[in-house]
């Protein structure tokens, strides 16, 4: 039933599909899994996980303004194995655009509003980019590293 | 796979009206806004509008020095808060390779256990009084202030507790305590048994909530519903289980699951889980070890680069806090993945077509705290 | 019989009479469909009490009972169903005053009438009724001399509970 | 005139007091409410407005008239502004005819029973009206809930009527109170021998009676979790307070009827009082049916404080599925027992 | 909106004010509305150990026409100031607001340069009669609020003063 | 068909047993601490606003203007201010002010004291009509304790 | 002794022909089939009203004209369900209820 970390580490084995796939311990890290993927394989490695069973934690951004790049954070968990993976995709900080995952995880629609909220990251094909937690009319991206908002 | 949710503007049918729940609304709980389409009395579509009481703790998290964002963490699930410290100490502990000596970690479990009795009293009142019960909503206010006596005199406050510290808590506990809670678990077993005769047993209840509001694993799992919300589904997954934390593997104790998948599912899932959780706290209790409360910990506090996730189960679910570090004082990047915001991300699906109570009564049982959702 | 009474009676009289005049005209003049409910309901009111007045108090009570709490509440539910106010009057000023010229004429042609006849002394006056209200006698004739056209009304009430039924849901064309 | 009532000036008097006695019931029962709500929750409940509490409905009265007087820019002014009093004014009425002891009625009126039930109806319409002149999406919801509900139950609650009267055989309340003299086994809800599910009966009425008086747990139109304040979201100040004194009225009336109907009424149930006693015994029975009418006043804050609120479509079903059934069953009970035994 | 009666200018007599001062004191029935932690606290001070009611103010009305209080119990954010700012229009005249918790008298721990989303005191939205400092304030200090407002309110306080030990 | 028939049976039973339930609380004394008239003892911990400690010895604060509270403070409510008098070797406190408005009661900054000189108030019930009282300044505060305690 | 309004026929009979003329009035004058059932509703008052005054004043039998009325009374409410769920399905169709609407859309 439950997948085992092999297992995993093989679907992601395949050409293209992930960039580098470091095992980590959950005891120092948290997670087991730390996948690297190009933004074209989000999708692909999101349905890849689905496929076996795995729910959507969250979503984050992260603002790396030193290498002037825009990282997004998807964690996964799943319900009857004690394995969590990160999946993190990296894009250039002047055009952050990654796919979105809302067809393969509806509850990626919120995640990646907050995420467009926070940091300006687009997701391209999301019905509806508006503010979630900013006011409506917000034009600011309160977490990204230029300094105030 | 099921086929996504469409979003589509509604239809301007000509029968449908919009209403405006929220933002100050009773069964809101707080500052949520839901704008729903509705057919007379059914719910076509329920929109959450949240934001309403969005208060900058990721921001907070990376502006400050990591012991001074700890307050900020019994600040954003206030029910529980103490999960939400654990998971914060937790995180920068894992991170620093501090060692935590296990009188802290017992003593942690067993406040964290407290809270969580607390939070599903809170939980337990607020939603029956969703359903127009409100009696029960004082009995269990009387039984939670018994658990805040007894944290009060340990922390020094009542809700938003600031007690957990990197490398323990801040002071051991304070005599009588473990005798006192042994006397509050002997007194709340009975009151239990007085609650399920006043409301579980209740047929009004019964009928409210029995086949309303069903969530199917598979919708937990595309919208990350975590906590009672999974297990009411029928899905035994919890954090203290999956991703063992602390010393609960030390510990002796079920995870009450549910298959019906709808309201009561929920419910008796939380009903249980106080059971639980007395539990926890008297094995715990038993098995105190002495010791220090307080590990070491260097007086500067930096964390070395990477990324460090701990996840904790907070009463309404699983919460995590990740730390992006890259060395300084503060977290370079802090983000906090909170129950609430993904248990109510799926009420918009899961409400469609539901008459207006059940929708609220569903809402409800999701138990939702708007600053959690918020941050 | 206390002084005064028969002047307190009048006044009760003369008030009732205005409720059902005033009501009907509520009805029928105002331009939000909410209000002519209301104005009908505070008729029927009205008419209760003169139902009264004619020595029949049970009739009065049905009067309310099936009026207002039935008929009025009904309408209103109807209203809320399908919220039609009436269009603004007064695009139809001109026929509005033709068609209001017309019913007062009706109405002066009746009252003349009326009067005339009964100053002529149209209608012999019997002595005033043994009407004590009394639910019995109405209850007796109700199944003996008028069983028929007692049998045929709760047919047709009948029929009217199951037509409504029918057109009412026949007329949903999605479920 | 044998019909119009030889003494108006009585009938108005009586009206007056009754006005008195709905509005001393409705400040205090008010009191009781909150001070019982206490109570059932370990907690004392208003006690600091004077000695005990006993000046907080005065507070509230006082408080509520000296409110800022607003009507809602988009209502209906007219019927806004009626609804309050067409609330009030049918449950004063029907308390006209209930027979508070022995010859102590303001107008004994021989279809008594019918009027209460008739003057009832104008209820719904004044909620109905206040709703749907507020112009508020809540309000007008609930004054839709209102009207459902109340068509629903009083088909029940005119069915265990019609049950009793087959035995009564009168609308005349005084004449029921009078059937029931002697023991309290003649009380019609201890009459097995003509009805075997008497105490159904009289459970159908009273849910009938709590739906009716829209109290918990079917306040559909004051729902407060889900509709704000239901029909009377927009109204403040006094307007609000009127409708809170016609649910409290209209809870003593139907305390007062279920009295009249099950309980004997003013009739002490140890049997008939010496004739010695003359006016004593009018005070006495007052005494009687003013306790047997708080027991049930009280059942009804006891009810409120217990149960969770009822769903709307349950509490439909409820009616159809249950108790119209059930109702009409015991009408059928109950003619044959007539037919067979008596 | 009409514009909001000031009942004094009505009533002139003075014996009367005091009465309707009095009653109105006793007589405070809040909004139901709660914002974050101190709600929790407010809901607490209506629980049985604390009983608000005694003063008469549990009647927690959900609509804002029939409150005469707002317990301000929470951080207010940028988005929420518009949405509570018409709660308090709509209240009627008197009415009086309890700022509960340091968020709302000052923004409180979430204050910090270059914040973007919280509103740093609930007087800058609308006056605020009564201040309950606190994180969040225990139940007794709402009761205490309570007995302030009715002192503003009569001028003279019916209660001992309770001095903390 | 038969469990629909028992099912209203059932269901009036348990509305029996709620009544029952309520029924009894109703004759159980109350819990309530009646408040101004009667009080909660707080526990030793009790956490209010802090205060500079009376030092019995000295009959001054103990505090030496080290300022690691207000560095400790996550919320930047603490001002301290310190002078170094004739004749003593440490600094002393001169100003000491604590907007409460803006604290979180998380303890900090007691735990950062390295000489013991603040410690939590017992203050529970604060409520005034102005939030100026708010701004402690606690030298002050601590002298007008000194006056108390002298009388 | 002077005789009351309340005691002449031929009051309640001008009452009725109010009615009468202004359910007229309003039958024609309504442009909305609920209005015009209101309108009905009174026309059906007025003729209860003469009926039940007629009988008082010139018939021997009291039972006659109660039970009249309440047939009459028995037919009015059969009309107005009716008429409303004629209404009713008409609204859900054609989304209005002037009459005018309805006509011309039929066309």
């Amino acid at each position: 039933m439950s997948p085992t970390l092999d297992q995993i580490r093989e679907h992601f084995s395949g050409p293209g599909l992930a960039l580098s796939v470091t095992p980590t311990e959950h005891a120092a890290k948290g997670y087991h899994l730390d996948v690297s993927v190009a933004p074209a394989g989000i999708v692909p490695a999101a349905q890849a996980l689905y496929a076996l069973g795995f729910g959507l934690d969250a979503i984050t951004g992260v603002d790396w303004i030193a290498q002037n790049e825009m990282e997004v954070v998807y964690d996964y968990f799943h319900p009857a194995s004690p394995l969590r993976i990160v999946v993190r995709s990296r894009a250039p900080r002047d055009n952050p655009e990654f796919p979105t995952l809302s067809d393969v995880f509806p509850g990626a629609r919120w995640h990646e509003r907050e995420t467009h909220d926070f940091f300006g990251i687009r997701f391209a094909g999301h019905p509806n980019l508006i503010p979630l937690l900013l006011p409506e009319d917000a034009d600011y991206h309160p977490l990204r590293k230029e300094g105030a908002p | 796979m099921s086929a996504p949710l469409k979003i589509e503007p509604a239809t301007g049918s000509g029968e449908t009206f919009v209403l405006n729940l929220g933002p100050q609304h009773p069964a809101a709980h707080g500052v949520l806004r839901v704008k729903m389409t509705m057919d007379g009395e059914y719910v076509m579509r329920a929109e959450p509008v949240i934001g309403y009481i969005h208060r900058m703790h990721e921001k907070m998290g990376e502006n400050r020095p990591l012991a001074h964002f700890l307050p900020n963490t019994g600040r954003v699930d206030y029910l529980s808060a103490l999960h939400y410290n654990h998971a914060f100490v937790g995180a920068v502990e894992r991170a620093a390779k501090l060692e935590v000596p296990p009188r802290a970690e017992f003593i942690r479990v067993i406040t964290s256990e407290l809270n969580r009795i607390s939070s599903h009293l809170v939980w337990w009142s607020a939603f029956l009084l969703d359903l127009g019960g409100f009696t029960p909503l004082l009995y269990a206010f009387d039984d939670r202030e018994k658990i805040l006596d007894l944290l009060e005199g340990l922390t020094g406050s009542r809700l938003t507790y600031c007690y957990f510290r990197f490398g323990g808590v801040v002071e051991d506990l304070d005599p009588g305590f473990a005798e006192r809670t042994r006397k509050f678990i002997a007194e709340m077993r009975p009151r239990l048994k007085m609650y399920r005769q006043l409301v579980t047993d209740n047929i009004i209840l019964r009928k409210r909530l029995e086949h309303i509001g069903p969530i199917s694993p598979d919708l937990c799992l595309k919208y990350g519903a975590t906590g009672p919300v999974i297990r009411g589904s029928g899905v035994s997954y919890d954090v203290r289980r999956a991703e063992p934390y602390s010393v609960y593997s030390q510990l002796d104790f079920d995870v009450p699951t549910f298959p019906e998948s709808d309201s009561m599912a929920r419910y008796l899932v939380r009903m249980e889980e106080i059971v639980q959780s007395l539990r926890i706290v008297e094995q715990a209790l038993d098995k105190l070890p002495d010791g220090p409360v307080l590990g070491k910990v260097p007086r500067v506090l930096k964390l070395p680069p990477g990324d460090y996730c701990y996840a904790v189960e907070a009463a309404r679910g699983r919460h995590m806090v990740r730390i992006v570090s890259d060395g300084k004082e503060a977290a370079y990047r802090l983000k906090l993945r909170t129950p609430s915001f993904s248990n109510l991300s799926l009420f918009e699906e899961a409400s469609k077509g539901m008459l207006l109570a059940d929708a609220l009564a569903l809402m409800g049982s999701l138990d939702l705290v708007i600053p959690d959702i918020d941050r | 019989m206390i002084p005064g009474a028969s002047f307190i009676i009048s006044a009760i009289f003369v008030a009732i009479v205005a409720l059902t005049v005033v009501g009907a005209l509520l009805a029928v003049m105002s331009t939000r469909i909410i209000r002519s409910v209301t104005g009908l309901a505070l008729c029927c009111v009205g008419l209760a009490g003169l139902y009264y007045f004619l020595g029949s108090p049970f009739l009065a009570l049905m009067e309310i009972l099936i009026y207002v709490g039935a008929v009025c509440v009904t309408i209103v539910f109807g209203v809320m169903l399908s919220e039609p106010d009436e269009p603004d009057p007064r695009e139809f000023k001109g026929r509005e005053l033709a068609w209001g010229a017309v019913a007062i004429a009706v109405c002066a042609a009746l009252f003349w009438a009326i009067t005339r006849f009964a100053h002529a002394g149209g209608w012999v006056k019997l002595p005033a009724q043994q009407a004590d209200g009394s639910v019995r006698a109405l209850g007796v004739s109700l199944l003996t001399t008028y069983s028929l056209p007692f049998e045929l009304i709760s047919l047709v009430l009948l029929v009217a509970i199951l037509g409504a039924l029918v057109i009412a849901r026949g007329g949903r064309d999605k479920s | 005139m044998s019909l119009l009532s030889t003494e108006p000036l009585r009938l108005l008097a009586s009206l007056l007091l009754i006005i008195a006695f709905v509005g001393l019931n409705a400040a205090y029962l008010v009191l009781a409410e909150r001070k019982g709500a206490g109570r059932f929750q370990n907690r004392p409940g208003p006690n600091e407005a004077g000695y005990g509490g006993w000046l907080q409905p005065v507070a509230d009265v006082l408080k509520l008239i000296s409110k800022q007087i607003m009507v809602p820019p988009e209502s209906d002014r007219l019927l806004f502004r009626m609804a309050p009093l067409v609330v009030l004014t049918p449950a004063m009425m029907c308390l006209a005819v209930v027979p508070f002891s022995d010859t102590l009625v303001a107008r004994n009126v021989n279809v008594g029973l019918l009027m209460v039930f008739s003057f009832g109806s104008i209820n719904v319409m004044a909620i109905l009206l206040s709703g749907w002149a507020s112009r508020n999406k809540y309000a007008i919801m609930s004054a839709a809930r209102v009207v459902s509900q109340n068509v629903a139950y009083e088909i029940p609650m005119l069915l265990v009527v019609i049950t009793l009267l087959m035995s009564t055989g009168t609308l005349d309340l005084s004449e029921i109170i009078k059937q029931q003299a002697g023991g309290f086994w003649h009380w019609n809800f201890f009459r097995l021998d003509v009805n075997p599910l008497a105490p159904v009966t009289f459970v159908i009425f009273f849910i009938c009676m709590l739906a009716e008086a829209n109290r918990a747990p079917f306040d559909m139109a004051e729902a407060e979790s889900e509709l704000v304040a239901g029909a009377f979201t927009e109204y403040a100040g006094m307007g609000f307070g009127v409708f809170f004194m016609a649910e409290y009225a209209n809870i003593v009336l139907g305390c007062s009827l279920a009295t009249v109907l099950f309980f004997g009424g003013w009739q002490t149930g140890l049997g008939a009082l010496p004739a010695s006693w003359g006016a004593w015994k009018v005070l006495i029975g007052l005494g009687f049916f003013l306790a047997k009418m708080y027991a049930l006043v009280f059942t009804v804050i006891w009810v409120r404080w217990t149960f969770p609120r009822t769903q709307f479509y349950g509490l439909l079903n409820l009616s159809w599925k249950i108790l119209i059934p059930i109702s009409l069953f015991t009408l059928l009970l109950s003619s044959v027992m007539i037919k067979l035994f008596a | 909106m009409e514009t909001p009666v000031d009942t004094s200018q009505i009533v002139k007599f003075a014996m009367l004010d005091q009465l309707l001062d009095l009653s109105r004191a006793n007589s405070l029935w809040p909004l139901t509305f709660g914002l974050a932690c101190c709600a929790i606290e407010m809901m607490a001070a209506g629980g049985p150990r604390f009983d608000i009611s005694r003063f008469g103010a549990e009647v927690f009305r959900p609509s804002p026409r029939q409150a005469d209080l707002m317990i301000v119990a929470g951080t207010v954010n940028k988005k929420m100031a518009p949405a509570i700012k018409i709660l308090y229009d709509q209240m009627l005249e008197p009415k009086w607001v309890i700022a509960m918790g340091n968020c709302a008298i000052s923004g409180g721990p979430f204050v910090f340069p270059n914040q973007y989303a919280v509103v740093e005191g609930v007087d800058k939205l609308f006056p605020v009669d009564v201040y309950i400092p606190g994180c969040p304030p225990r139940p007794e200090a709402l009761i205490e609020g309570i007995l302030t407002l009715e002192q503003k309110l009569t001028g003279k306080r019916r209660w001992p003063v309770v001095k903390s030990d | 068909m038969k469990t629909d028939i028992l099912a209203v049976p059932r269901g009036f039973w348990s509305l029996l047993t709620g009544m029952r339930v309520t029924l009894s609380q109703f004759f159980k004394p109350i819990v309530t601490v009646q408040y101004p008239r009667q009080t909660l003892k707080m526990p030793p911990r009790y956490r209010g606003h802090i205060e500079l400690i009376l030092d019995p010895e000295t009959q001054r604060s103990r505090c030496t203007a080290c300022k690691l509270c207000e560095r400790a403070c996550p919320s930047d409510c603490i001002l301290v201010e310190g002078a170094k008098f004739e004749g003593e070797k440490k600094k002393s406190v001169t100003q000491y002010e604590l907007d409460f408005t803006k604290c979180s009661l998380c303890g900090a900054c007691i735990e950062a004291c390295p000489s013991d000189a603040i410690k939590f108030s017992r203050e529970y019930n604060l409520a005034s009509t102005s939030k100026e009282g708010y701004h402690y300044d606690l030298v002050k505060r601590l002298a007008e304790e000194k006056e108390r305690k002298s009388l | 002794m002077m005789i009351a309004a309340h005691d002449q026929l031929a009051v309640y009979l001008g009452i009725a022909a109010f009615l009468l003329a202004a359910g007229i009035y309003g039958l024609i004058r309504r442009r909305t089939f609920i209005g015009m059932l209101i309108a009905g509703e009174l026309i059906f008052s007025a003729a209860a009203l003469n009926v039940m005054a007629l009988n008082r004043f010139t018939s021997p039998d009291p039972s006659v004209g109660q039970i009249f009325v309440l047939f009459i009374m028995g037919l009015a409410a059969a009309e107005v369900a009716i008429g409303l769920s004629i209404i009713i399905a008409v609204y859900r169709n054609y989304r209005s209820i002037h009459s005018k609407e309805v006509s011309e859309l039929e066309g």
